[in-house]
């Protein structure tokens, strides 16, 4: 997989298609995210990770936006998975990259099948994929183990949950599409900066709300999590929402304007007297 | 939204959205009286006792 | 920006007993002794009438006395009232914005009659509420505007005439814009306009006189609208007339295009010869009576249905109309009128229905599950009163077809940004407290191009239109209101949620700097942007997030 | 102040243009309701971010009510 990946960003490179390519590099063992700037460079490290069910992932669509800020005349490969393309979808969508968006040149490989498991991936391969076999899509099952608790018990398994925080916000600076420049949770008269444990159960429902329509399923936020909370779980819920209220499934290429910057009445709504 | 508390295990009903129209001061003062009503049946907030507790109280 | 540099906050507390109507039902000593203990109040009075020039002039004085930088007034809503108390701050020199009321009257005292100790509570949440807000008010300012005195006109139909004569008689200078060589729209097609049976040539070069002797009316014929730039005051309509481009200031702009007849093609056999339209019924008339003897009308052609569910309104006065006119040039000839229902509102249509069935005229009702058929000479229709299927001998059909939106409706929506409804006519901004204003500061709207309309509802909506556009063109200057939004391009992503949301076509997107602004004259202040901003640069001045969860903190402190 | 009967607060965000001009209305018609409501006045029942009823339901508040 790995050779047909470095064989088609070769081939990139020789044909002038991009300046330079973000991918990951095996540094010594150590999976990092780099930019590599010639094709030679593809030799010494190229890498998607290690094994079946790694955890070296990285929100290489952010790191892209940066990029394609800085270099507003340069084009760039990235490497994507099912999840990093579906970023960048969104990002495109909030105008994050609606300008820069043929400055883009995807590289896409589905996921092993441990991993989409490991997971509970929802889409493991990118609409553009160069390389692995598309392999299913897993459900994901932790929604419904919520919805089973009666509702004391939920607030009580939430407030258990989100009084573990530490307010690192390792969940938002990973984040691929948190793209503000000021984050409201920073915000000291929405929530006392420097208290422990924030407000709970409002810090958490706030950044839930930010994911509404945003949230692309990428699970990289419960990873970063020191305490372990199972943010991913919260925002798949608000996921749902949005989908069984719009209809409107964030991440995905043609799903028009978010539906929540849609204010008044919905196309087909008439006025009273007719 | 509703269903975000939901499932957080605050009850949606706790979360009334009406449109009430400039015209309609009687369904406003019905609106609001069914309302404080379903809340009575729904009893006090759970996250009420946090802020409210004596403990709390004394640290403010 | 440290706190330590501002001013200390120094509010002024009055508390109104609107005579018993608040102190009838309130501890007001309880209240006042509350407002003493709140944060930054310094100076608490009780009113009998705040509102009267005793009240209003004890804020006057107690603003320098007390030194007070905010005031609070606790009494009815500042819906009705507090314009009035703003410019009392404003008068002793404090900002307007920099005041707050709390609404203890209409809903605390009015609406807790009975419990007093419960209705004083809510009281003192309110106004602890208020002050809690006025302590974190800024001050704003009012933008002053300059205003082009003048008025576009979109539209010659006679909505469109009566609008620009009313706003020329006025003395304001008025383009009307119409894009057929002739003005009169619809109504040049007519025969004869009832009540008055008179040819409607009468009213239309009655108009086109007055309108043409007018020195401060222009007519553009052959003329459309091309671009629209500005806002209310202040817009440039671009007009290509025959062909040449030219620019034009107005300070408003009222739509008035109007609405067409349609065509029912393949409905009941349509083909404009022996199937045609009421129009078409018309334009034959003017040449004369047609030879027909058997006549049948059928109602709700291609309206009332699922493409257009709405009811045409003028159709079946029409139809009455025209069967009376052939009843009495021929009492022998044959007319019947295949209805669902027949709305002859007010009192001369119900006469002319009423006359129309003393001449013969026939009804029958159809079932438009079970429409009539049209062929071989006859119509066939499935009686319901019969209950049975009867066949009418007809050598001419007439269609009632509905009136539809103009094909540059869109277009027009779209340069004005103001909306459409699902059939394609403007919307207006309030069904019933704005019928002729759009959402949109300074546009207008009458006729049918807001829904189908006979020559009385146009003209009057012209006439009312013009009247609502005067009310701006009257004015030396605009302010607007202090209560905008504004971003922060600190912080703004440029993600572009705000542009989409907002209803007024307020913010841009500015591309060489990646963020997002506000045009504060077009910005109504409804804050859906500060709503939606996921960074929170966008704000809404005095509604703005602090100020509201101070509120909020207060509220549940008791 | 409790007498045993659960006294609920409600804080209540009110559109200037719609609920809060019908609250006024409720209140010259002298309709009378419960006084557990705390009125808030915005300018567009749009404008009430979540995170606002969130600070609401966060700071105790019983229920919440939004009218447009």
């Amino acid at each position: 997989m790995i050779e047909q990946i470095r064989d088609h960003v070769k081939a990139l490179f020789r044909d002038g298609k991009i300046a330079a390519f973000l991918g990951l590099k095996d540094e010594q063992g150590s999976i990092v995210p780099h930019l590599f700037s010639t094709a030679e460079e593809l030799d010494n490290g190229l890498s998607i990770g290690v094994g079946a069910t790694n955890t070296e992932r990285y929100p290489l669509a952010s790191l892209l936006m940066t990029l394609l800020t800085g270099y507003p005349d340069k084009t760039f490969g990235v490497l994507v998975r099912g999840c990093d393309e579906r970023a960048l979808y969104e990002l495109i969508r909030w105008n994050q990259a609606a300008t820069a968006a043929e400055r883009i040149v995807k590289v896409g490989f589905a996921c092993p099948k441990e991993l989409a498991e490991a997971h509970e991936c929802r889409k493991p391969f990118p609409d553009v994929s160069v390389a692995g076999d598309k392999t299913e899509p897993v459900p994901y099952a932790r929604v419904r183990h919520v919805e089973a608790l009666e509702l004391p018990a939920r607030l009580n398994y939430w407030l258990s949950e989100f009084d573990r925080c530490i307010k690192c916000y390792g969940c938002r600076n990973v984040c691929p599409v948190c793209f503000c420049n000021v984050c409201t949770l920073e915000d000291d008269v929405l929530t006392k900066t420097g208290d422990l444990p924030p407000e709970n159960p409002m810090f958490h429902l706030t950044r839930a709300i930010h994911m509404a329509g945003r949230c692309i399923d990428c699970n990289l936020c419960t990873e970063a999590c020191p305490a372990e909370i199972p943010l991913r779980t919260l925002y798949k819920r608000v996921a749902e929402i949005i989908e069984e209220e719009f209809g409107y499934v964030t991440g995905s290429p043609d799903s028009g304007k978010s539906p929540l910057n849609i204010l008044g009445p919905p196309p087909g709504h008439t006025s009273a007297n007719d | 939204m509703r269903k975000l508390l939901e499932f957080s295990g605050i009850e949606s009903e706790r979360l009334c959205l009406k449109w009430v129209s400039s015209a309609e001061g009687p369904r406003f003062a019905q609106v609001v009286t069914d309302f404080v009503e379903q809340i009575r049946q729904l009893g006090p907030s759970r996250l009420r006792k946090t802020p409210l507790s004596p403990a709390a109280a004394q640290i403010v | 920006m440290s706190d330590l540099k501002k001013p200390e906050i120094r509010i002024g507390v009055f508390i109104c007993d609107c005579g018993s109507n608040i102190a009838g039902y309130l501890d007001m000593k309880e209240l006042v002794e509350h407002a003493k203990t709140l944060p930054n109040v310094v100076f608490v009075q009780e009113n009998l009438y705040t509102c009267s020039e005793g009240g209003i002039n004890e804020i006057k004085t107690a603003i320098p006395k007390a030194n007070l930088n905010r005031v609070v007034v606790a009494s009815c809503t500042p819906r009705t009232h507090e314009p009035l108390f703003q410019s009392a701050c404003e008068e002793a020199g404090l900002n307007p914005y920099l005041f707050e009321m709390a609404n203890i009257r209409d809903q605390c005292s009015w609406v807790h009659q009975r419990e007093r100790e419960k209705g004083t509570e809510r009281a003192k949440g309110q106004i602890a509420m208020a002050v809690a807000k006025a302590a974190r008010l800024r001050e704003l300012s009012r933008i002053q505007l300059g205003i082009s005195h003048r008025a576009v006109v979109i539209g010659g139909g006679v909505s469109g005439m009566a609008a620009a004569m009313a706003l020329g008689n006025m003395g304001y200078e008025t383009d009307l814009v119409e894009k057929q060589d002739r003005l009169g729209g619809l109504l040049n097609d007519h025969n004869i306009v009832l009540p008055a049976n008179e040819s409607p040539a009468v009213i239309l070069n009655d108009l086109k006189s007055r309108l043409e002797s007018n020195p401060k009316i222009n007519i553009h014929t052959k003329s459309v609208v091309t671009k629209t730039e500005g806002y209310i005051g202040n817009y440039t309509v671009t007009l290509n007339e025959n062909g040449a481009e030219k620019s034009v200031p107005a300070g408003v702009i009222v739509v008035a295009i109007g609405a067409r007849v349609l065509k029912p093609e393949g409905l009941y056999g349509y083909d404009g010869d022996k199937v045609i339209t009421h129009s078409e019924l018309e334009a034959l008339l003017k040449q004369g009576v047609p030879p027909a003897k058997h006549v049948v009308m059928i109602q709700c052609v291609g309206s009332r249905c699922e493409e257009r569910t709405y009811c045409s309104r003028i159709c079946c006065m029409t139809a009455v109309k025209n069967s009376i006119i052939l009843k009495e040039a021929d009492p022998e000839t044959q007319v019947t009128i295949l209805y669902r229902d027949m709305q002859m509102y007010g009192v001369e249509n119900e006469d002319m229905f009423r006359k129309s069935k003393e001449l013969g005229v026939r009804y029958a009702t159809y079932d438009p599950k079970q429409p009539p058929v049209v062929g071989n000479g006859q119509v066939r229709v499935f009686h319901l009163r019969m209950g049975k299927e009867i066949s009418l001998p007809s050598d001419l059909v007439v269609l009632s077809t509905p009136l539809i939106a103009q094909e540059d409706a869109p277009d027009i929506s779209t340069m004005l940004k103001v909306p459409l409804n699902a059939n394609g006519f403007f919307l207006e901004g309030h069904v019933k407290l704005k019928p002729l204003d759009f959402a949109t500061d300074g546009i207008f709207l009458c006729g049918s191009a807001r829904f189908p309309s006979n020559i009385r509802e146009a003209v009057s909506q012209g006439l009312g239109a013009a009247s609502r556009a005067a009310i701006v063109l009257s004015k030396e200057a605009l302010f607007t209101s202090g209560i905008v939004a504004d971003i922060n391009p600190e912080t703004c992503c440029g993600c572009l949620g705000c542009v989409d949301v907002c209803p007024y076509g307020a913010i841009s997107y500015v591309t060489d700097r990646g963020v997002c602004e506000v045009n504060k004259v077009l910005c109504k202040g409804c804050g859906g942007c500060a709503a939606t901003c996921p960074s929170g640069s966008a704000r809404l001045d005095g509604f703005s997030n602090d100020q509201i969860y101070a509120q909020i903190e207060q509220a549940l402190a008791g | 102040m409790s007498n045993g009967e659960f006294e609920p607060v409600i804080v209540g965000f009110l559109c200037n243009w719609c609920a809060y001009a019908g609250a006024d209305l409720a209140g010259v018609s002298r309709l009378q309701y419960p006084s557990n409501l705390r009125t808030i006045r915005t300018l567009c029942s749009a404008t009430v971010r979540p995170d606002q009823v969130l600070k609401a339901f966060q700071k105790g508040a019983d229920g919440v009510f939004v009218g447009g």
